[in-house]
């Protein structure tokens, strides 16, 4: 069970609250009834699934209601940022992916 | 709406009471439950028609007499008044300056869990951390108990209200006297 | 009962730290025996000299008790209370012993001493690892039928439980600073540094006692003071403090993301008669800021001919039996090892007045002072040799020694035979939080390396094995200091993994790896030669270190021997996943409280309980109990529902309509959001107008509909499917906050604010109306399709007029406390000019009579609004709306989709069944072209002939064709027809 | 290739097993094939075989980051059936069952195939329509599945609580009698050996770290963790890791991959006769020759290659289980594992030519890949060979993601009212 840093809560809250909502920044077309098959095919059904980085969205569903996005690693599941729907991809550093990517915790021995 | 109805509540957990090890459960009569939703223009309007202003931190409860307000979401909260069946229609006065009212007296219910062990029976299905260092006397949250979603309040230091949808209730109650016995 | 259990002939007095004073009995085999309060099962059949207790899985070889822990492979019990409170597989290790406690041997048959399926064991040649991969081919069905019967019968260990469970189980949700796992030395010193410096500390060990390793001391000293009182002093001083929480015969399992560690307590089994209230297991689920792992290490056997014996055990579980528990294992002592540890049991023993026949060890040059202490002792070490051998069937009678480089074999007669092949660190936990472990060469074992999460490991489990180092580093992890004099602390020095002496390469002995699962060292070197190069795959192929103790004890010989037979170095191959749980857990500490009525929640309307006095049979819609019919006196359900269906088209009928989901939407921007979250058309929509309305996802299939109320401008109430309520309310915010959240609309669920009492049929407003005030009802002032508020029965109302039936109808919502009282109410009146309750199958009936489609069941997530004949629904001139592009992909406006239709059956008899499939051509083979299925199929009594709706591709080009619905044993005629079977120009909706 | 039998078995016993081959080489690999097939599990290695043994085809490599089998045939809990709803699964999981009753014979490989029966729970009206409506089209699709009334269903399965005061009483089930369960890691090994033996290089611990394409777009071969391996046909069989490798030939793919955990018990004397399913409560379960009871979870909620999953996950699946078999409490789980699956948005497979040339995909199994092995190998081999689909897996395209024809299993399924 993950724990999730609800970017409105200002808190880490267990995930039992939270109901994940798919990959994250796929705007929706303004102009939807215009786009082609294949620009429908990317939105609603292509999909990054990164082995590493992902950004997904998190609904805090039984907490505050709100969604929001987080940048997670695939591999070792922890999160590097939660931020709040509407706020750009945040730019990661080598530093907060490394943070993440293996077995390097905050402390050792 | 015009004066309040001579029809008697029936709340759905009337006439049960559970006391053992540590946990008192009781179910709590709430005349009046809000679920107002506003952007942060209209919280002044609020705040007057409410009598006092409305949290704005989260996990916060504020209260005055018998009208207490949680802070649910950045732009939701849960206001209840004790005894006056008429919050709704004060409240709905504010809706101009750009928020929701809406009555949901009778979609929660209530019940008090006191005692030694009130943390740790609401533990059994709450995976939050109710330390009194994280949930002081007077946060409230939203969460989970098991398989309901509760909104969780802390009255005192070994005593909570916790709220559920009215369906739930029976579940929710039923869940807490089993963890009562186990705590 | 008079009958005394013998004594207890290897109990010694004056050792082991159980009261002689507190007794207990307990049966094994039926067979009563004698115990001390403290004592294990283990312990207990020990002290009477039992050391036969089981049979492992493959051969049915007698197997004795090896370990005092966990680890421990053979000696698992049947063990009950009573009837019903019975658990197979227990470890007789790790069981406390309570009076009354019933012990049974598993996997024997007819007996534990005569065991028929030990006959595998003379035919062992015949089933190396893999053989069934190899063989049971011949002829194709016979696996099946006749080989894997024998085989599933051979297998297994203990017999399931076949009642169901009384106890109870819970749960607990905790967070702490700091976690302490294992309450030996360096985690007792751990958690009260922890403690002392202020921190919120839980500390767990599996034992009932705190003390870990130095409960098998003797003559160790820590601070000139015994070192198992040390232990019960510091679990003391914790066990008085307010921030501590310890928790004995609590197991730590689980190591998860983000610091979360699941613990199973023990509550009960050590009880003889414990509190009904009271939960036998706890699940814990810890999240702490830091975990400090003290799991200790793991004595491992030494791999030669015959190793597995009864009477042959850990030295450490042998010291343990007798400082612990009082227990001499046997008079007659043979000690095999190849590590200094095993001297200390050896001594204690011999001290105890055992006779150590031999200290063999394997090593050329063990430690000077050891063998001094033997000399004095009058221990005769032989060293650089090896034990090649044993006998004995139902004990060990004598082990066969030779000298490591030599091939003179002398036979030694012994009772009991202690090995030690050293030591492996417990980072089973540590790896599970997905730290690495790194090789250590030189002593031969995995030691815990680079921390993923914020934990640390101290002590034995991080190879610290010397026991002031390991309190020190325990007090350092919680960031406080302990400095102890330690005094005759036993080394733990010296190793020996894979094969011994007569087992490596080119024999042919059965020396165990894994004995549960009686892997033997030729084992996997034959997985090996057949090309099994990952140890993943030696394990698979072998099954080694799969077996109920999960290769505690064998996987580094596993590994040792497939590192040999690859010649590789032991890191190059690898190690297996260490994966949860640490020890098997009952599933009841899992489910915990969420069993019977707790196992999901049971939701009821206000009206349940009127319903249930009134006959009711519910059905199970999601959470909710709906009343499903209204049985009188014998009807049978078609029965109910025709005269149902017929009161309330020829009268009235009420029903409950409390668990539709609703929506309150809520702002000036409510009518954009709602045009695009229907495929409707709103701004026209006049205040106190409804409107059915369609919700699609983007990819334009049906996802919800609802009817739809303007209460104001700026205010709907939106109704939804009851299943589909959290969804759609879900999606709802979806697309507000993420999509436009500048627009100010606000939702909120009312789904149980309002309790709603549909009342339809001719007479549904004279029924009504005395009820009501403020509101017009008559039909010029509140026409079909409106809603209007007021009060009903003096208590606030939303009513809308709409229909479901087809008949006049209206939707009463008041306030949930009030709608029984409100129901009551309207009963009262209708019931006096005939009207019935109707449940939810005669609804389905009325509306499929109108051709009204319940979503989920004439829709299934590929059907379009289109599909499903409610183009009309559609707004024409919209630009957007949340489907609108899925709707326009080319499959979805192609020709030959599905589309609903009616259909009658040439014989009006027949119903046909819902999920039949219709052809075209009856008389085609199997497989055959479906052009559809059936969606919705009743007897309709008010048109006498049966009723059906239907999914068909083309199907409203196909009106008037007829149709076939091939069934089981005939094919059913039928014609596709429109799917409005009554009162088709809607004239009975005002009554 | 050393024909396994009793004879064979009973002449090495005298002998000390001394005698056995190698089950299948570990070559080094050449810098050319004619296909390669990325992943050893059993569909890639199930395909490497009947390339070989039906196309004529033997210069293959089927290249594998870790041990073959060690993904998600090695990973699952074995249930096999074929009582799918659709005309495109039931062709393809039907064509799987035939093709399983023959296996152990055609491989000289005992997979210990099962027909144990499949047992499907009604909890509510809904799950009965749905069910009904699986089992007629199963019955005109000639797919064997029967409905039985819950008293049947307890006699097929004895410790079946059919209680009506059960939280969800079981209404009926529906029970394919064909089927079953077999050993997974046996249906690698045995591809595995049976393909070696025809002359496919199986070279493991060597990962794919690029796909190459020439001028023309098509793929002329793979980069390696052992260096750059030429051929003009890749095929695709990474089951959860298929994102990540269409990614180097520039194609983006409707695919998530989830956390998927199973468990097992401690072993028993036999005590479940059958595989039992239920969609409505979230569980499955049989029991293996070994006696551990083999019980399915469910999928966390987000992305992850990470093999593990939450705790509340196993927990809500044995909550399910001893709703449905209450005596399981005490029973004790000895050991849990976790998948990784990958997902496609109508929940079938993808098994097809992609729009880069030369470039083949086995994909999108979700949680049911593994009864359909020899059935999915067998029509992909034929795809790969003939560079178009056979006509049991046309249905399964990439394109339909475009154009809409999906073929949507779980829809189908749609909980409802």
């Amino acid at each position: 069970m993950l724990l999730i840093r609800c970017p409105y809560c200002e808190e880490e809250r267990p995930e039992l609250e939270f109901a994940g909502a798919g990959e994250a920044h796929i705007a929706r077309p303004a102009n939807m009834s215009d786009i082609s098959d294949e620009d429908f095919e990317a939105f609603f059904f292509i999909r990054e699934n990164q082995k590493g980085i992902v950004f997904e969205r998190w609904r805090h569903i039984h907490g505050c209601g709100r969604f929001f996005n987080a940048a997670r690693h695939s591999v070792s599941d922890k999160f590097i940022v939660t931020y709040k729907a509407g706020e750009p991809k945040p730019e990661l550093t080598d530093e907060q992916i490394a943070a993440v990517a293996g077995a390097t915790g905050k402390s050792g021995k | 709406m015009a004066k309040a109805p001579k029809v008697a509540r029936a709340h759905p957990l009337a006439g049960r009471q559970f006391a053992g090890n540590g946990v008192t459960l009781a179910p709590v009569d709430i005349a009046s439950r809000v679920s107002l939703r506003a952007e942060a223009g209209a919280l002044a309007d609020i705040g007057k028609l409410l009598g006092f202003a409305l949290p704005t931190r989260p996990k916060t409860s504020a209260a005055k007499g018998r009208r207490t307000a949680l802070w649910l979401g950045p732009d939701e909260w849960l206001i209840t008044d004790a005894t006056n069946q008429r919050l709704a229609a004060t409240l709905a006065k504010a809706e101009p300056a750009g928020c929701s009212v809406v009555d949901i007296a009778h979609r929660n219910t209530a019940i008090e869990v006191s005692g030694p062990n009130a943390a740790a029976a609401l533990n059994a299905g709450c995976p939050q951390d109710l330390r009194a260092a994280a949930f002081a006397v007077g946060a409230a949250s939203r969460t989970v108990l098991a398989k309901a979603e509760i909104v969780l309040l802390r009255t005192g230091e070994d005593a909570f209200r916790v709220e559920c949808w009215r369906s739930f209730a029976d579940y929710v109650w039923t869940y807490l006297v089993d963890a009562a016995k186990s705590a | 009962m008079s009958f005394t259990p013998p004594p207890a002939a290897y109990r010694v007095a004056g050792k082991g730290r159980l009261s002689p004073a507190k007794t207990v009995s307990f049966t094994f085999d039926g067979r009563r025996y004698s115990a001390l309060e403290g004592d294990t099962v283990a312990s207990a059949l020990l002290a009477h000299g039992v050391h036969l207790v089981g049979r492992s899985f493959k051969y049915h070889r007698p197997r004795g008790i090896l370990s005092s822990g966990p680890e421990e492979p053979n000696a698992l019990l049947d063990v009950a209370r009573d009837a019903t409170r019975r658990q197979p597989n227990v470890r007789a290790t790790t069981q406390e012993v309570f009076d009354g406690l019933i012990a049974t041997s598993q996997n024997r048959w007819p007996s534990l001493a005569l065991d028929v399926g030990a006959v595998n064991d003379a035919f062992a040649r015949f089933f190396p690892a893999g053989f069934y991969y190899k063989t049971f081919m011949w002829p194709r069905t016979a696996w099946e039928r006749l080989y894997e019967p024998v085989i599933r019968r051979a297998a297994g260990l203990g017999t399931a439980p076949t009642e169901p469970d009384p106890d109870r189980y819970a749960n607990r949700f905790a967070h702490c600073d700091l976690l302490v796992i294992g309450g030996g030395p360096a985690g007792l010193a751990a958690a009260l540094a922890g403690a002392k410096a202020g921190l919120d500390v839980i500390v767990c060990d599996e034992n009932a006692q705190f003390g870990g390793s130095l409960l098998a001391e003797s003559r160790a000293q820590i601070d000139g003071e015994p070192a198992g009182r040390w232990a019960e002093t510091m679990a003391d001083q914790l066990r008085a403090m307010a921030n501590v929480r310890l928790l004995p015969r609590t197991t730590a399992f689980a190591y998860h993301a983000q610091n979360m560690v699941s613990l199973a307590e023990r509550i009960t089994d050590h009880m003889a008669a414990p509190d009904t209230d009271a939960p036998r297991e706890r699940l814990w689920q810890v999240r702490a800021e830091r975990v400090v792992l003290a799991t200790g290490a793991i004595e491992r056997q030494l791999v030669f001919a015959d190793n597995d014996r009864p009477g042959v055990m850990l030295a450490s579980a042998a010291r343990e039996y007798l400082n612990h528990y009082g227990v001499a294992v046997g008079r007659k002592i043979g000690v095999y090892t190849a590590c200094d540890s095993a001297y200390a049991a050896a001594f204690d023993l011999a001290e105890a007045g055992s006779e150590i026949v031999a200290i063999v060890d394997a090593r050329d040059n063990p430690d000077s002072a050891l063998l001094a202490r033997a000399n004095d002792l009058g221990v005769k070490v032989l060293t650089a040799h090896a034990v090649t051998g044993t006998t004995g069937r139902r004990r060990v009678r004598s082990m066969t020694v030779e000298p490591m480089h030599q091939s003179v074999r002398r036979k030694v007669e012994i009772d009991a035979l202690l090995v030690c092949g050293g030591w492996t660190p417990s980072a089973h936990l540590f790896s599970q939080s997905r730290g690495k472990l790194a090789y250590d060469a030189a002593n031969g074992r995995f030691l815990p390396d680079a921390p993923a999460q914020n934990c640390v490991c101290v002590g034995s489990c991080n190879g610290t094995d010397d026991l002031a180092g390991a309190i020190a580093e325990g007090a350092a992890a919680a960031g406080g200091e302990a400095k102890v004099d330690v005094a005759e602390a036993p080394s733990m020095t010296g190793h020996l993994i894979g094969a011994a002496k007569g087992a490596g390469v080119g024999t042919t002995s059965k020396a165990f790896i894994d004995y549960q699962n009686d892997v033997t060292a030729k084992d996997i070197r034959l997985a090996v030669r057949e090309g099994m190069h990952s140890i993943e795959h030696v394990k698979r192929y072998t099954t080694t270190g799969m077996a109920t103790d999960q290769g505690k004890m064998s996987n580094l010989h596993a590994l040792a021997i497939a590192a040999e037979a690859l010649d590789a170095e032991i890191p190059q191959v690898g190690l297996t996943t260490f994966r949860a749980p640490y020890t098997p857990v009952t599933f009841g500490t899992f489910v915990n409280h969420a069993r019977g009525p707790l196992f999901d929640p049971t939701r009821r309307t206000p009206m349940h309980a009127w319903a249930q006095r009134n006959g009711a049979v519910f059905e199970d819609v999601g959470h909710w109990k709906r009343a499903w019919y209204f049985p009188r006196g014998a009807e049978d359900m078609g029965e109910a529902v025709n005269r149902e269906c017929a009161t309330t088209r020829q009268v009235a009928g009420i029903f409950d309509a409390s668990t539709l989901g609703k929506i309150e939407v809520v702002g000036p921007d409510a009518v954009a959001f709602m045009n695009l979250m229907y495929t409707n058309p709103w701004d026209k929509l006049a205040v106190g107008r409804c409107r059915y309305g369609i919700m699609c996802r983007e990819d334009g299939y049906i996802y919800d509909d609802g009817v739809v109320g303007r209460l104001a401008q700026d205010r709907f109430h939106v109704t939804t499917t009851t299943g589909g309520a959290p969804r759609v309310l879900n999606m709802m915010e979806d697309y507000l906050q993420t999509e436009f959240p500048d627009w100010k609309v606000w939702l909120t669920s009312v789904s149980e604010q309002w309790a709603v009492i549909a009342v339809n049929g001719p007479k549904a407003r004279e029924i009504i109306e005395p009820l009501v005030k403020g509101i017009d009802m008559s039909g010029e002032a509140m026409p079909h399709m409106s809603v209007r508020e007021g009060t009903i029965c003096g208590v606030p109302t939303r009513l809308m007029r709409m229909s479901f039936t087809g008949e006049l109808g209206f939707e009463i919502n008041v306030p949930a406390d009030y709608g029984a009282t409100v129901w009551d109410a309207v009963w009262a009146r209708g019931e006096r000019m005939g009207m019935t309750p109707y449940g939810t199958e005669a609804m389905h009936v009325m509306r499929a009579e109108k051709g009204y489609i319940i979503v989920g069941q004439d829709t299934d997530g590929t059907v379009t609004p289109h599909d499903a004949g409610l183009s009309w629904a559609i707004g024409k001139k919209k630009t957007d709306f949340v489907g609108i592009r899925g709707l326009a992909r080319p499959d979805l406006v192609a020709s030959g989709r599905r589309q609903l239709v009616g259909l009658k059956t040439k014989d009006p008899n027949i119903v046909l069944e819902e999920g039949a499939q219709v052809v075209a051509d009856p008389n085609q083979a199997v497989p055959m072209t479906m052009i559809g299925h059936v969606t919705s199929s009743y007897w309709s009594q008010v048109l006498g002939h049966s009723i059906a709706m239907a999914l068909i591709e083309g199907g409203h080009e196909r009106m008037g064709e007829t149709l076939y619905v091939p069934m089981a044993n005939e094919t059913i005629a039928v014609d596709v027809c429109d799917p409005v079977f009554y009162d088709p120009d809607g004239g009975r909706l005002d009554g | 290739m050393r024909r396994y039998s009793a004879f064979s078995l009973a002449r090495e016993a005298m002998r000390s097993h001394t005698g056995w081959d190698k089950q299948w080489d570990n070559p080094e690999p050449r810098s050319r094939y004619d296909v390669i097939i990325v992943g050893a599990g059993g569909h890639g290695l199930g395909t490497a075989y009947y390339l070989a043994a039906e196309h004529g085809i033997t210069n293959i490599a089927v290249l594998e980051k870790g041990w073959l089998g060690g993904g998600n045939t090695g990973r699952n809990t074995t249930i096999i059936r074929s009582n799918y709803l659709y005309d495109e699964s039931a062709g393809i999981y039907n064509h799987a069952i035939k093709l399983w009753e023959g296996l152990s014979a055609e491989l000289n490989y005992n997979v210990m195939f099962s027909q144990r029966g499949v047992m499907m729970l009604a909890h509510n009206v809904h799950d009965v329509q749905v069910a009904q409506r699986h089992i007629h089209a199963n019955r005109l699709n000639g797919v064997d599945n029967q409905w039985l009334t819950p008293e049947e269903a307890k006699a097929f399965c004895p410790p079946l609580n059919i209680s009506r005061s059960a939280r969800y009483p079981v209404m009926g089930a529906a029970l394919q009698k064909k089927g079953g369960t077999a050993r997974h890691d046996a249906v690698a090994w045995g591809y595995a050996r049976a393909a070696s033996a025809r002359g496919v290089h199986i070279i493991q611990n060597c990962e794919v770290t690029g796909i190459h394409r020439g001028a023309d777009g098509a793929v002329t071969g793979v980069e390696t963790t052992r260096g750059t391996i030429n051929a003009g046909k890749v095929g695709v069989v990474a089951a959860g890791h298929t994102s990540v490798l269409m990614e180097m030939a520039g194609l983006r793919m409707p695919l998530e991959s989830f956390p998927l955990q199973a468990l097992v018990s401690e072993p028993v004397k036999p005590v479940f006769p059958c595989v039992v399913m239920s969609n409505s409560v979230h569980a499955y379960i049989s029991q293996s020759d070994k006696g551990e009871l083999v019980i399915g979870a469910g999928t966390d909620q987000y992305t992850s290659y990470s093999q593990t999953g939450g705790l509340h996950i196993l927990s809500h699946t044995l909550e399910a289980i001893c709703e449905m078999f209450p005596m399981f409490t005490r029973m004790k789980m000895l050991r849990t594992w976790g998948g990784i699956v990958d997902v496609t948005p109508d929940r079938s497979p993808i098994l097809a030519k992609t729009p880069v040339k030369g470039l083949y995909a086995n994909c999108g199994w979700g949680t049911g890949g593994f009864k359909a092995t020899p059935g999915s190998a067998h029509v992909f081999a034929h795809t790969i060979a003939r560079d178009e689909p056979h006509e049991i897996n046309a249905g399964f395209t990439l394109e339909r993601f475009r154009t809409g024809r999906l073929i949507d299993e779980a829809a189908a399924a749609a909980v409802a009212h």
